[in-house]
Order: structure tokens, then sequence, then C-alpha cells
């Protein structure tokens, strides 16, 4: 109940800047750029203080990637691929540690890889997250048996298609140089007929498209993603085709991903800020256009 | 002679490039070509690294405006290539990869260049709310239909959203903004993205041609050399 | 097709529909043959031997070439074994064995249950290939029969690409055409493209203001299209540049672009008659870092305040950052994209933006040389056949799925068979 | 508060970087020289290990004695005549590399950007108008499917060089560039979410990571 009062009288302290810089404008002293970005400061900065829940309604995209997930039994084998650098983490891992948590407490299978350089540092950052979970530290999970981080390999696209013949190809060796054939999760992992499901998280190119035109086109791969919320609109096409099982687009998709899956994460608590800072772009757009409606009908 | 090799290379790699496609024993041309690419921009960084080198020395030495971050610049430099190549405190030791977490190659990225890139992709927060306050004005019919697209696809997309419009009901649904937001996003931003797409195709097969037939050729000088 | 159209352009249209038709017609027949070839060769043989073994092993295993490869993949197919079942399954999984020229068997994959295909990728031509399967149990391995040895085989062309071949040749062979008939002196009407009507404008301005002139070509390297297309379009801006006599600056975020960018502006230089004005100063490497990159662009335009702001080439994230500073210094700003993502915000914060096919289309449009125009015309053609192909096929896919008609379903069935090439 | 070094400095390339919004200052300038000094050779360190040595010469020269591969000679030697740009004399020969990547990009990216671009997205677009789930009209799927094919073929319309866009044609392609500004804003709308995470994460890094002051 706090955090209500605490959010509203944010709101209206906002909310009252707003007003202000709305008159200013009309008063046709366009405000200066620099208190526009002083004000998306306070709008980012401030909620993240703030303790509440927002109403977020699951979407059918995400949704989807649920049910892909949640239609796999225990032992199956899941080849996460994390196409991303840390400036794009901020959407995409709260994705990969709330299904990484996920994943372990239903005991499937995790294969981490990454075609960007920085993907697997990520995937190792949200392991030492999810594994310190209660509930999965108290499983006991083991590298190599019940996880694996294949490491970073360049060659974007090809990469997919040699993976297509054979993993241990372009995976000689895993993250912690541990031959292939040593590794007990992989014995019997040849290419993609053994994995039961391809997620990707991921920021650009290569990413989910990629995985799209070389992995589901010829190799008949099921695939889910989530991808960043500039990425998410050029994979819509490919999602209504059907060639990948669900898409998870942005921050909100992460929010609504951790609401889904019943794991409370950080998208949870950023997407508050992030609404904040939505209204405040749509508040700027309405000001702007009506201050120069206004001016222009006195013309 | 000086003129005519370039296109004679460009005309025949190109043409040899397309067949390769269509001929299973060639097919995997294309990839060798990105590996001849990653080859020759490796001895093209000789010019450009080599370039950038040589002009904060001039800076520096002629103590030009700004001479100080010359300076900086050229420390920052030699500062990664020396952990870099030199492998300076690497973890592994000299046989392991610079790229490994806790070398110092590794951890001046981690620490420096890291924030840096991140913080400059976030400065694009600042400016798309300047953006909005300043450009995006509903000045003519396209304009304003770009703008409502944008808004809908805000609201839709956020929390906020859902609170406006939840009220109408089920059989009405598609009306309820996020139901909008993705209405737009499956149907015309789909059909607009293909329309680009297709355009974008044909515009590249068109251009490619015109290289590749030496019509196009601003990139190598149809000059008297 | 419309009132204005004239006589050149209904004679082209016709040839054009002739043209259509003949193809159409060639690849229908072409498919429906393939098609028969491809249903008799479909094994449909089911026979499950009745084993009293106790596991039984797979059956019907066969082995082909696998088509318009470079003889290096064989596909396996069989009928997995009776006691492969989903629950309380006897078989724990399958074993592929591969005799090479007649010598020893060896295991070259592990396949779990409920597996009935494989594809062996390490074949090479000039050797005989034989398999068998095993059903795996907890102690027990039951192999089937062999198979008849098979040489992969080379092929010399991908069949399944030859629609692609067909329309890539109609559509080259109509640029080249169009190329042709421009060069002999014939009259192309290309419209306006305003974006492009106003580089002069805006070398003129920065010449007035005597402030520079910035150029960005994109990001990426010289591998990429777009990178290319800027490059080209910037041959066509320098000499614009070189007879006002304005400075430009190109900073690049590639060194082969940086080496690009000087041997075009160069020559830009040389055609406009003033090699002695041109320096390697104009363009210089700054970092392949993408935000570094950006760092340094935004810092140039704060300090040296450019005039006039071009960004053509391929664009990421950096593009509000580079439109909005470039805006806030009150430069001019042209930008061209291929990249839907990127173009919204060149479009909001730029005053002009070429929009994915003209930026490809800007540097024929720029040269106003008639063979250049020539292949935008020939890309028109390429647009006209997607436009009658979809037309076509949401016809005959509205025709099939709504009413049910058989004819429209092979028309739709033989259009993606053309246009679908994986 | 962080106790760590390396939080600390980049904590303070993060505020130095910031400034920017404010004015251009000392404190920027440093940032960004650091940023191009250290990515230049943050690249110049990963080209040599990644194309240099691993792509080049362990293809050349496999560590494990196997046959290199002869080709990679050929990319070897246009890299080395890249370099002949150094000489003003010579310095012609660099167009031979440069002009067997432009012709090798524009082969390679002609069938490429065809059939990924053009060919399957005429392909994607042949769709029924009429959506049936069963046996009635699902009004809403055929509406949407209808503006597909109305946005597809109009876009197209628009792209249309050789012809000037008047009458009937001209009406068609201004429906197309009214699809084409809906594409553009749901682009915008979509892209502002993510820039403002971004920015949100920095804003995580300075106020938790650094100050701790969220948990």
């Amino acid at each position: 109940m706090m955090g209500h009062y605490i959010a509203l009288s944010l709101l209206a302290v906002l909310g009252l800047g707003m007003i202000f810089i709305f008159y200013l404008t009309v008063k046709g002293r366009t405000i200066e750029r620099r208190f526009v970005f002083l004000y998306i400061v306070f709008t980012v900065s401030l909620p993240l203080f703030v303790k509440m829940k927002p109403p977020i309604q699951v979407s059918p995209e995400v949704q989807q990637v649920v049910e892909t997930i949640t239609s796999l039994s225990p032992g199956a084998k899941v080849l996460i691929s994390c196409d991303f650098d840390p400036p794009s983490a901020p959407e995409l891992q709260p994705m990969l540690v709330a299904f990484t948590k996920y994943a372990l407490k239903h005991d499937l299978k995790l294969i981490f890889m990454g075609l960007w350089p920085l993907g697997p540092s990520q995937a190792n950052r949200g392991l030492r997250l999810a594994l310190a979970d209660t509930i999965i530290a108290a499983k006991n999970l083991t590298y190599g048996v019940d996880y694996v981080n294949l490491g970073f390999q360049s060659g974007n696209e090809f990469v997919i298609q040699a993976m297509g013949g054979s993993f241990k190809s372009m995976f000689p060796q895993d993250d912690r140089r541990i031959p292939y054939d040593s590794i007990p999760l992989l014995n019997g992992v040849v290419n993609y007929r053994q994995i039961d499901l391809v997620m990707n998280f991921s920021a650009g190119k290569p990413g989910t498209i990629e995985w799209i035109q070389n992995a589901v086109d010829r190799y008949q791969v099921k695939l889910s993603a989530g991808n960043t919320a500039v990425q998410a609109p050029q994979v819509y096409p490919y999602l209504r085709a059907g060639q990948v099982r669900g898409l998870m687009g942005g921050m909100s998709g992460a929010a609504e991903f951790e609401l889904a899956l019943n794991e409370k994460g950080k998208a949870s608590s950023f997407i508050l800020s992030q609404m904040f800072s939505h209204l405040a772009v749509m508040l700027f757009v309405i000001v702007g256009n009506v201050a120069w409606l206004m001016t222009r009908k006195k013309k | 002679m000086k003129r005519e090799i370039p296109l004679i290379i460009t005309f025949s790699v190109g043409v040899l490039l397309i067949l390769s496609v269509f001929i299973p024993p060639t097919e995997h041309w294309g990839e060798t070509f990105s590996l001849f690419f990653d080859i020759i921009a490796v001895f093209a960084f000789f010019l450009g690294g080599g370039n950038l080198v040589r002009t904060h020395i001039s800076k520096l030495s002629g103590k030009k405006a700004g001479w100080v971050y010359s300076a900086v610049t050229l420390a920052a430099f030699f500062f990664m290539l020396a952990a870099g190549l030199f492998k300076i405190a690497n973890i592994g030791g000299i046989g392991a990869p610079v790229t490994e977490n806790g070398s110092l190659f590794q951890e001046s990225f981690n620490y420096v260049m890291n924030p840096l890139g991140a913080t400059m992709y976030a400065l694009l927060a600042f400016f798309i709310a300047s953006a909005s306050y300043r450009a995006f004005r509903a000045k003519n019919r396209e304009a304003t239909i770009l703008l409502v697209a944008a808004f809908i696809i805000l609201l839709g997309r956020t929390p906020l959203g859902v609170a406006v419009t939840s009220w109408i009901p089920d059989s009405w649904d598609i009306f309820q903004i996020p139901n909008m937001a993705i209405w737009i996003m499956n149907s015309p931003n789909l059909a607009g993205q293909r329309a680009i797409l297709i355009g974008i195709g044909l515009g590249v097969a068109s251009m490619s041609l015109r290289v590749i037939l030496g019509i196009e050729r601003t990139y190598l000088g149809e000059d008297k050399g | 097709m419309v009132s204005t159209a004239n006589q050149g352009d209904r004679r082209c249209a016709t040839n054009l529909i002739r043209l259509l038709l003949v193809t159409f017609a060639v690849l229908l027949t072409f498919l429906h043959n393939r098609a028969l070839a491809d249903n008799s060769a479909v094994d449909t043989s089911s026979v499950v031997s009745a084993s009293i073994t106790p596991l039984a092993p797979p059956t019907s295993l066969v082995v082909s070439d696998h088509v318009y490869d470079n003889a290096e993949r064989l596909d396996l197919v069989w009928v997995p074994s009776i006691d492969d079942k989903l629950i309380a399954s006897k078989l724990i999984e399958y074993r592929v064995y591969r005799i090479t020229d007649s010598g020893d068997g060896q295991r070259i994959a592990v396949l779990p249950a409920g597996a009935n295909s494989f594809s062996d990728e390490n074949v090479e031509s000039g050797h005989q290939y034989s398999y068998y399967i095993t059903s795996v149990g907890a102690d027990s391995e039951f192999p089937s029969i062999s198979s008849e040895p098979i040489e992969p085989e080379r092929e010399w062309l991908n069949y399944h690409l030859i629609s692609l071949l067909l329309i890539c040749m109609i559509i080259g062979v109509a640029i080249t055409y169009f190329i042709e008939t421009a060069r002999r002196g014939k009259k192309l009407f290309i419209r306006r493209i305003a974006g492009l009507e106003a580089i002069d404008d805006a070398v003129g301005r920065a010449t007035e203001m005597g402030r520079p002139i910035l150029f960005i070509p994109g990001i990426q390297d010289m591998d990429d299209v777009g990178t290319v297309a800027g490059v080209t379009i910037l041959g066509r801006v320098c000499r614009v540049v070189a007879e006002f006599d304005t400075k430009i600056s190109v900073p690049t975020s590639r060194s082969l672009v940086m080496t690009a960018a000087r041997e075009t502006i160069k020559t830009a230089y040389q055609t406009a008659g003033r090699p002695d004005k041109y320096s390697d100063d104009m363009s210089n490497y700054i970092t392949d870092e993408q935000f570094g990159y950006v760092a340094a662009v935004n810092g140039i335009m704060v300090r040296e305040k450019p005039a006039t702001c071009f960004y053509m080439g391929t664009f990421y994230a950096e593009s509000l950052l580079l439109a909005e500073t470039g805006n806030s210094v009150g430069a001019i700003q042209i930008a061209g994209t291929s990249n839907p993502m990127q173009i919204p915000f060149f479009v909001v914060a730029c005053d002009f933006t070429l929009i994915g096919e003209e930026l490809f289309a800007a540097s024929a449009y720029l040269s106003s040389e008639p063979k250049q125009l020539g292949s935008l015309k020939g890309q028109d053609l390429g647009k006209a056949i997607a436009l009658t192909a979809i037309t076509i096929g949401v016809i005959a896919a509205t025709g099939s799925s709504a009413w049910h008609i058989g004819w429209m379903q092979d028309i739709l069935n033989a259009l993606e068979s053309i246009f679908l090439t994986r | 508060m962080s106790t760590e070094f390396g939080v600390w400095v980049a904590a303070l390339m993060t505020i130095g970087l910031f400034s920017f919004l404010y004015k251009d200052n000392p404190f920027f300038k440093v940032c960004e020289a650091v940023f191009i000094g250290s990515s230049t050779g943050y690249w110049a360190v990963v080209y040599f290990f990644d194309n240099l040595q691993k792509k080049l010469w362990e293809g050349i020269f496999p560590p494990d004695g196997a046959v290199g591969d002869a080709w990679l000679w050929g990319g070897a030697i246009l890299g080395i005549l890249m370099l002949c740009r150094l000489s003003n004399k010579i310095g012609w020969i660099a167009r031979w590399p440069v002009s067997f990547i432009v012709g090798a990009t524009a082969g390679l990216y002609m069938i490429n950007y065809f059939v990924s671009s053009a060919m399957m997205q005429v392909a994607s677009t042949m769709q029924s108008l009429v959506v049936t789930n069963g046996g009635g009209i699902d009004w809403q799927a055929t509406i949407g499917s209808v503006v597909v094919a109305v946005a597809v073929v109009s876009g197209l319309i628009y792209f249309f060089f050789s012809k000037e866009h008047t009458g009937a044609f001209g009406g068609v392609a201004k429906v197309g560039i009214w699809f084409l500004m809906i594409t553009f804003g749901a682009s915008f709308g979509y892209t502002v979410m993510s820039r403002m995470s971004l920015l949100i994460g920095r804003m995580d890094y300075l106020f938790g990571d650094w100050l701790g002051m969220i948990r």
C-alpha cells in the first residue's frame, strides 16, 4: 500500500514538472534540450527506488514461449544461444535468468553457447545467479552433467550451419577447455537431432533470424526466442509463419515471462521505471504537438 | 592496365560467386570469401590503425589544440595493445587466450570499454526524449500516421495501455490498445517491412549488377590514372 | 495499366506479360514433371518383419544419395523397430554402422529411440558405402539387414535452385536490356527523389557558411552492400563538393572503408578537375568499436559544427545518436539506410531520408547516366514481376482455401515452389 | 558503496560520457579519447589472434600437422597487396583487393538478398485473403490478411522509379507511403522501449552496483 502512495507522489512531482514544461512551450519558449535530459534522468531513476507490482498481461507470443518450455519433459536437452552483449543485458539477461532458473528447477539439461564473443560470459553470469537460488542449490547440480557452456565460436551463421553436421566440429572443447567427448551431458549429442529445443537470446545479427534461416529452415529445429525490443519486429514475420515458437520482446516481454514462469527477477522491478519513462516520452510528444498547433493557429 | 585490372577482378569474382551458388561443388566459395575477407581486413587494419597513430602523434608533437587528448588516446591504445599482444598479467599464462576473465586485457574490456559502450548506447534514451519533444510533429498526413502508430505501440506494449482500455468488453477486444498494438505489428507493420524488403532485394540485385558489369565504379575511379 | 501510360510503356508491358507467361508455362511443366518424379520415388513400404527375437531390429533401411550436393552426403531412412515404444520401451537407442568399400562395420552414430532417419555427411565420392542399423537394448544389440552399397554422387547443377536461377536470369537480362536501350539514347523517365535533389543545395549551403560537410558511410565494412552503396554515393557527393571547393570529412569505422573512401574521394576530385585539392586527411579511420566511433563522431560534430551531414550506409543504434547531435548543431541532414528499424529515426530527425531501395538506387540516380538509369528501370520490372506473382498468388490462395477450387491450389503450389527456394 | 576498483572506473567513465549531455567538456573528451584508444587497441589484438593467427597462420600450417588450406595464400597475397597503399608509387595496386572485395560482396549478396529479401517475402505474402475458423469466417484475421496484401502491393508501387506518381498510380503509391509510415511508427514505438531499458540498466549500475542504494 505504501508503495502506491510513493508512486503516486512521484507521479505528481513528475507531472508538475511536465506541466511547467508545457506552460513554457506554449508561451513560445521551447525549453532547452538539457532540461528534457534532466527530466528523463529523474523519470528513469526515481522509480527504481519504488517497490510496486505493475499490472502486466502475458501476451500470446510470450505465452507461446512458456508453453513450448513447459511442454518439455525432465531430461530434455536445450541449446541456449546467447547472442548479445552487456549493452542489451537489461532486456535479455532477465529472460535468460528466468529461463535458466525454471529449466534447472525442472531438470532440463542446458547447453549454453554464444555467437557473440560476450554471450557465454553473460550465460555464466546468469548461471551463477540461478545456481544461487535455494531450490536449485539444493539440487546440487554439476557442471558437465546438468549444464555446460560451450563458449563462443566466431563465424556467425556458418557456425549454425556447421552445427547441423556436428556440434563438436564447432566446439572441440567447452568454455572451460574440457574436450567435447569427455563431457557426460554431451555424450550422444551429435547435432540438432538430439536437441529438444533451441532458445535464442538475441540482440541483433547474428541472432534469431540467422537461427531461423540456418537451423529451423534447414534442420527443422524447434526454436523459441527472446529479443531486444528493437530486434523483435523483424522476427514477427517468422513468428507468424511458425518458424519460431514464441517470442519475448524487450523488457516488457521479460517481465511477462518472469510473471508467467513465476520467477520474479529484475525485469519486474525495471518495468515500473520503464513505464514512467514511456509516459514521459509520450507526454513530450503531446506537449510538443499541442504547443506547435497552438502557435500555428495564432499565426 | 591500371584501369582495367580492377574491373576484370570485380567482374570475374562477382560472376563466379553468383554461379557458385548453383553448383554444388563450389557452394562453399562464399565461406572461403568470408575467410579471405577477414584476412584482408587485418592487413587493411595496418593502414587504418597506422593512420590513427600517425594523426595523433603529429598532433602531440606539434602541441596542436587538444594534444592532451591525443596523448590519452595513444596511451590507451598502446596499453590495450601491450596487454593483449604480450599477454601481460594473463590469467592462464602466455599460452591461454587473452579473452579469459581475469586477464588484464579482458578486465580492461569489462571495466573500461564495456561501460563506455553501454553508456553511449544509453544516451539514446535522452535523444529519443528530445527528438519526441522537438521533431515528432504532426506536420502533415504522413507524419501524423507515423505518430499515431508509434503512440499506439508505445501504449500497447506497456502496462499503461492495458489499464487505459481494459474496460472494453471482450467481444470488442481488438480495440483494446494492447491488441491493437499486436495487430499493427502483425499486419500493416509486417506488410510494410515486406514491401521494403522486396524493394531492397531488387535494389541490391540491380546495384550488384551495376558493380559487377563495371557500370558503377565510383569506388575505383573511372579516372585517367 | 494507368491512363498516363505512353506508347513505349504499353509495349513494354505487353512484352513483359508475354515474357512472364512463357516463363510460368515453362516452370509449371518443369515443376509438374519433378513432382511426378518425386512421388514415384517415395518409399511407402512399411512391412514389419514378424520377429520373435527379444528386440526387433529396424526394417526397410533405404540409403539414397543426397541430391544436388558435392558428393558429401548420403541419406538413410528406416522403419523403427516394433519394440521402439513411447512408454516402457525395451529399446534404448539405435546405432548406425557403416561399411566402407566392403571393409569392416564402423559405428558412426548413436541415435535416440524414435529416430528413423540419419544423414551421413562424412562420405566421399569414389567409395562404396553400405549401412546397417542396430536396435540396442539394456544388454543386447540386434542388427538390421545391410543396405546395398552405394556411392555418393556429385551433381553439377542444383536443380532445387533452378527457379531462382531462372528468375535471376530474367531480371538480370531485363536490367542489362534496359541499360543497353538507355545507352542507345532512349529517353528514360525516373521520378524525383527529394532527398537526392537536395544534395546540391546542401553542399552549397555548407560552402556559403564556410563550414565543413560530414559524410558517414555507415558502420559496417566493405563486405556489406549498404556500405558499398554508401561509398558509391560518396563518390557522387564528392564531385559536387569538389566543384564547390567545400571541406569534406569522412570518418570511418573500418580501415577498409577508409581506403575505399579515400580512393573514391580522390577519383571524384580528379573527375571534377581539382586533383590538387584532394588530401588523404579527408577520410580517417577512427575505431571499429560501434559506440567508440559514435562518441568520436559526436565529438567532431560539436567541435567542427558541420553545415551538412550525410548518413548513407548501414546503421544500427547509432542512427539517432548521430542525427540528434547533428540537428543540435544546426546541420542540414540527408540520410539513407536499408535497415528498416533505423529508418524511422532518420525520418524524424533528418531533413531528407532515403528509404530502403532508394539507397541502392541513389548512386544511379545521381549519376544521371542513361545506362545507370536503365538499371533502375530493370529494378521496376522486378517489382512488376513481384506484384504479378503476389496478385495471382493471393487470388489462388483465396480460391483454394475459401472455396476449395482445385486448379487454384495447383497454381498456388506452382508459384510457391518457384519462390520458396529452400 | 562498491569497494572494487573496476566498478569505480566504470562508474566514472559512465558519468563522464553522460556529461556530454550538458555540453562538450574536458571530462567527456578524456573518456572519448580513452574509448577510441582502448577500443582500437582491443580490435587490433582481437584481429591479430582471431584472423591472423587462428584463421590465416593455423589455417595454412595447422598445429596438428594436417595439410593446410593452400587457398588461404590467396587471402594473404591480397592482404599484402593492400599494403601497397603505403607507397605513393604502387599505391594503385591496393585497388585490386578492394575490387576483389566489392565484386565478391556484390556477387554473394546479390543472390542472398534476392532469395531471403525478395523471393521469400513474395512467397509468404501469397496467403488467402479469407480466413476461416471451423466453418465461419474469422473476420478479424480476414481484415488482417486483406491489409497485408494491400499494404505490400501499394508499398511496392511506391518504390517504382520509372513512373510518375500521378493519377490512380499515384493514389496507390500514396496509400503505400502511409503503410510505410505505420511501419516506421511501429518500429519507433517498439524501439523506444529498448532504449529506455538501456538507460535503466546504466542507472541500475550507478545506483545499485556502484553506490549500493538499490538492492
